[in-house]
């Protein structure tokens, strides 16, 4: 067991990709010479040369488009976006190549290609840099999505994307950076199935990335009241794992959604959906959500709180489930 | 072949024409067939423009690889795709050269490192700067190719990619099939700067204009750019100037363009202008012309028979190629 | 009342806003010269000349973040964008610039921008020509977006969306094109409210744009078999028009809804929530959706066929939902 | 003040120094104000580039339009908008200049025309060719000024941006303020040609480098652009070259560039420079420099207070802003 930080973890997990794999390399802006605008990738540059770490210009859609391209090639890249607002650059390329080469050729072409993005508010950065836009590509056949939630998930979470022969995006929520725990370095993680972080009996709370700490602080407190709370990671939020979802809901029959993105039309629809279509007949209680506000994100620190998803507001919502 | 020069002896004067032959001949048969609807979706002919598809991939190595766009049948052809199997894609076939399910668009063979059949303007330059990226860094030779209309030229990925091919000196050789119109856009109503090449300036890269009716021409050209690009010397670029004969595609009713200025432009067809300069050379005989005729029908009929005897993909199979059957 | 097609109402639509407003102006690539790639702006250069009928280079990013500065700067652009397939490119400046610019600036700049594009598959034009992602902009606060299905629709939409002071989407399914109607062209249309399209007492099909068709059709038939169908038309799918929605549930106690999007996170997956959070006492069974299977769109028809909502698919759907 | 040629007589420049002073003494104060937790978010200083947006806006008039960056203040300033309601922006006030949603990176300003404020690299040039779309259409005289970094160059909305207001003649004024950085990235390895003046010729635009460490010179070359963009000649691009003395933003540890090269450039401080050349000129006195540095000090201290008395909006009014309130 060693203890690192999130953003250790998700550089630990970049160096021991490279050194396992030529094949393996870094692209985006600031990665290098900056040391990577979240210090993830700092000192890399200096183990593994300009090459391999390789600083781009502001091209997002063109050095995301060569991601694809050296995949193709033969190649392993992560591409690092800087934030999945800036990914907005790159959408034409991810959507219309990555995740439909395979498809238009049939089979032909595949592309083992991982992009790496920040995610997320809370941090006073306002309209244009707080998106959460994971659940929007978790709409994108072909791709797969993942959200780690916790150091170990960043540590383990990039080989398995790796090994992937699709594309693979990966949503680190820039709030996790800072996070430190004891993890297992040699952990095998796989990439298919959420996680019970927390068992429980009463309620469902399923959530993902970085809304997990604020969920099971909530669970707390609710366990406190005298609720039993399951807390559900979702950790791949293309494909859902469904599996995980209704059976939790067969043991609780009740559920509430955490989200950072804005609620209509967010990843907990989704969820809600899948739980109607699968266990309607169990429901206790109608479904749900706790989201964004929908609005852009504003700048004041209260503002900004208000617009995100609470502890506070989860505990309300779930009492409000649970009818009590 | 290889060399810089390009060598104009019997053989390779028949070769031209064939290629180019080949292509006209084929996309005459695929408008028919779309008339028939054998062929749906969107198809946009490449006729006129035989010239640059044919003169490029002289220059071409098995180990390149090729970028192309919607307009893409003549690139395929003349990359050796098996005009059975395009035909077959083009009707949809599990014998198509993307098992069916890319159509006319998405034409795509790893046999020959053919990358596509992209229907995204401008869509392709990010792709093939990766493509030279991966041969670059592992050490290989094969340079990448891109073809694009001088309509992509106002995207932005067009300016992103040039630089970074520019930036990493990646062996790409760019080829803009210039035809004067995007759809119904005039060159002069969507750029600033209608001298094409001389955009590739502004990211150091070398670049040549060429007449893209002349096979000729084109061959040369890009034998020199090869030569340079295989010597390591970074991107280059080539603005193929050309025309195309038919509408943008099967939907067009061409109210952008007058009659005339289409007739004029028949006059420099590259077909019969490369025919009959090498008639007059002596490098080619009447009989040779009527030969390759004769053949390249033959392959066209077979193509189509091919293509009707292919079967139809399986509706169980529908998801199919939206992921790997079963992870690495 | 006059007989004319979703093309020419569109048409008229236009030719209208620009003899009431000389503020107004279409604006993207080949709407001038070429007359639109659909056709709809066929003899407007004519009309109203090149500066007005401005046909644009391929730059979807730049000229739709022009037709936002042009908007700030007092015209009203209308801005096509061929298909939401292209629009990907553009989408920075949608979400990044015209959603948020009113917010960002504290309510002291608006957009009054009007955007039109193209959206869903069904003519042959394979992976990267026909997807449908109206869902996903329906996510972003700050957008109105429709989606008119009729041609009264096509003819009324437009005047009440230049009205906006804020930016709109227009989605015109471009199968609905050469649908001929008669209508009247007078209407003054709201863009706030969904249509009910049939009344009825025993299901609510809710749909909107390219498969309000397939579902009227789908409604006879289960009438046919004595099911009585409510057929709602969104029309607006943001804001969406709640009340109308849950006000048949009310009603019916039962829904579909029938979208041409792919499955996981469409819009579809958001009109459940709304049904659950607001009507989940009211239900009678489990809620279903027909959308399109989660595959990049292929090329042959018998697969497109099948990768899309279908007649008899919706029938099937709502046949299980009825229990018969 | 209009006219081609700077004056400058002694009023003027103390307008010069005053502007830039104001800049530097405000943002000196930010940075405090950051430590202090009383400004959050990100914040870009603008602190060495001062010259330009002094310079250039002395050459604007208010129907003029004006697009910046997240590294806005400067420009805010010079434009004319009050300290104190920037100042209460960046403390998330309701009497901010954007109502304190907005905060450093987004400085909005409908009585100066100012439009922001774009955290999005890139992304204010397509509204800046729009705003000059509108005066162009509507016949008015207003011209655009569009201010960028070196680093958004790179990105394809440049490129289509350029082309659009060269193809429509628009009136714009492309500003790059080559600080030879983009957070990290130097030029060097982000464009494969450096000389970003000479990327304007693509589009054929005329373009200028000017010393941006220069007040006067930025001046005088604005006043050119400006002149030619009012006679209707299309738009220009002005290059400026200069450097940022501080981080990026109050998180960046600068490991990417010598501390001896910040230092040299220290030595073209465009505050001394002008202040010590007009001193030497005549222009200017100490106690002129003494009175200025008062006046500003106090305006600074003024614009604090101002933030520090502002009111927070209501939690309950979150929603407000994201449409309209009532639609028209
Ligand atoms: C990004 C994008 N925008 C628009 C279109 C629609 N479209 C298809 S082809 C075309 C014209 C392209 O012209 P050019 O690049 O000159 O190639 P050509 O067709 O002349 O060979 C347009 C506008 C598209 N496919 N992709
Ligand atoms: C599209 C986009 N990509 C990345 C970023 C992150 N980012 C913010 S500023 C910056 C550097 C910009 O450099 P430059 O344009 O030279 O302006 P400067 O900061 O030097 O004034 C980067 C990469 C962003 N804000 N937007
Ligand atoms: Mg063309
Ligand atoms: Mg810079």
């Amino acid at each position: 067991m060693t203890t690192m930080t999130y953003r250790d973890a998700m550089r630990a997990a970049i160096r021991e990709a490279m050194l396992a794999d030529e094949r393996v390399f870094l692209m985006g802006e600031d990665v290098g010479h900056y040391g990577g605008c979240y210090a993830v990738s700092k000192g890399l540059l200096e183990e593994f040369g300009p090459e391999r770490i390789r600083d781009t210009p502001l091209s997002e859609s063109a050095f995301t488009g060569a991601g694809i391209g050296a995949a193709l090639g033969g190649l392993r890249p992560i591409v690092e976006l800087m934030t999945c607002n800036f990914a907005l650059l790159a959408l034409d390329q991810i959507m219309n190549t990555a995740a439909t080469l395979r498809h238009m050729s049939g089979g032909q072409f595949t592309v083992p290609l991982v992009i790496r993005l920040a995610t997320g508010g809370g941090r006073q950065l306002a309209a244009q840099h707080s998106h959460s836009l994971e659940g929007w590509f978790a709409h994108i056949p072909g791709l797969r999505v993942l959200a780690p939630a916790t150091v170990q998930d960043a540590r383990g979470m990039l080989a398995p994307a790796l090994a992937d022969p699709d594309p693979v995006l990966i949503f680190e929520n820039a709030l996790l950076y800072n996070e430190a725990a004891e993890i297992d370095e040699g952990q095998v993680l796989d990439i298919d199935r959420a996680a019970i972080r927390r068992p429980g009996s009463d309620l469902s709370l399923i959530t993902y990335g970085g809304s997990l700490g604020k969920t099971m602080v909530a669970a707390e407190q609710l366990d406190a009241l005298g609720i039993s709370v399951e807390v559900i990671d979702l950790r791949v939020l293309r494909p859902l794992d469904e599996g995980t979802i209704l059976a939790s809901l067969g043991k609780t029959r009740r559920a509430l959604i955490v989200d950072e993105g804005w609620r209509s039309g967010g990843i907990s629809a989704e969820i809600m959906a899948r739980i109607i279509e699968g266990a309607f007949w169990q429901l206790d209680a109608p479904l749900a959500r706790v989201c964004s506000a929908e609005v852009p994100i504003p700048y004041p620190r209260h503002l900004e709180e208000a617009a995100l998803p609470s502890i506070a507001g989860i505990v309300a919502a779930a009492r409000q489930v649970m009818g009590r | 072949m290889s060399g810089v020069k390009v060598r104009l002896d019997a053989p390779h004067c028949r070769e031209l024409l064939r290629q180019m032959l080949r292509i006209r001949r084929f996309e005459e048969k695929c408008a028919e067939l779309y008339t028939k609807e054998k062929i749906r979706g969107f198809l946009h002919l490449y006729i006129g423009e035989e010239a640059i598809a044919t003169g490029v991939m002289q220059a071409l190595e098995p180990q390149d690889a090729v970028v192309a766009t919607y307009r893409e049948h003549g690139h395929a052809l003349a990359r050796g795709i098996d005009p059975r199997a395009i035909m077959a894609e083009m009707f949809g076939k599990r014998e198509g050269c993307s098992g069916g399910r890319g159509g006319s668009m998405h034409l795509f063979d790893a046999a020959t490192r053919f990358y596509g059949g992209n229907a995204i303007v401008g869509g392709g330059l990010p792709l093939a700067v990766g493509l030279a990226l991966a041969e670059q860094m592992q050490g290989r030779t094969g340079l990448t190719v891109c073809f694009f209309g001088e309509g992509a030229v106002a995207e932005g990925e067009f300016h992103e990619s040039l630089n970074l091919a520019a930036l990493w000196r990646l062996p790409v050789l760019f080829v803009c099939e210039n035809n004067l119109y995007a759809m119904g856009t005039a060159l002069a109503i969507s750029e600033a700067e209608t001298d094409i090449a001389r955009k590739a300036e502004s990211y150091r890269i070398l670049a040549e204009a060429v007449d893209g009716m002349d096979v000729v021409a084109v061959e040369a050209a890009t034998r020199r750019a090869v030569a340079a690009l295989r010597a390591g010397e970074g991107p280059r670029f080539l603005e193929c100037r050309t025309y195309r004969f038919r509408a943008h595609s099967m939907y067009d009713p061409q109210l952008y363009r007058a009659k005339a200025e289409v007739e004029d432009w028949m006059h420099h067809d590259p077909i019969p202008r490369f025919r009959d300069w090498a008639i007059a050379a002596g490098e080619l005989h009447e009989a040779d012309v009527a030969t390759i005729e004769a053949e390249v029908a033959d392959e066209v009929a077979a193509a189509i028979a091919f293509a009707e005897a292919g079967t139809l993909e399986a509706v169980e199979d529908l998801l199919r190629h939206v992921g790997a059957e079963a992870r690495a």
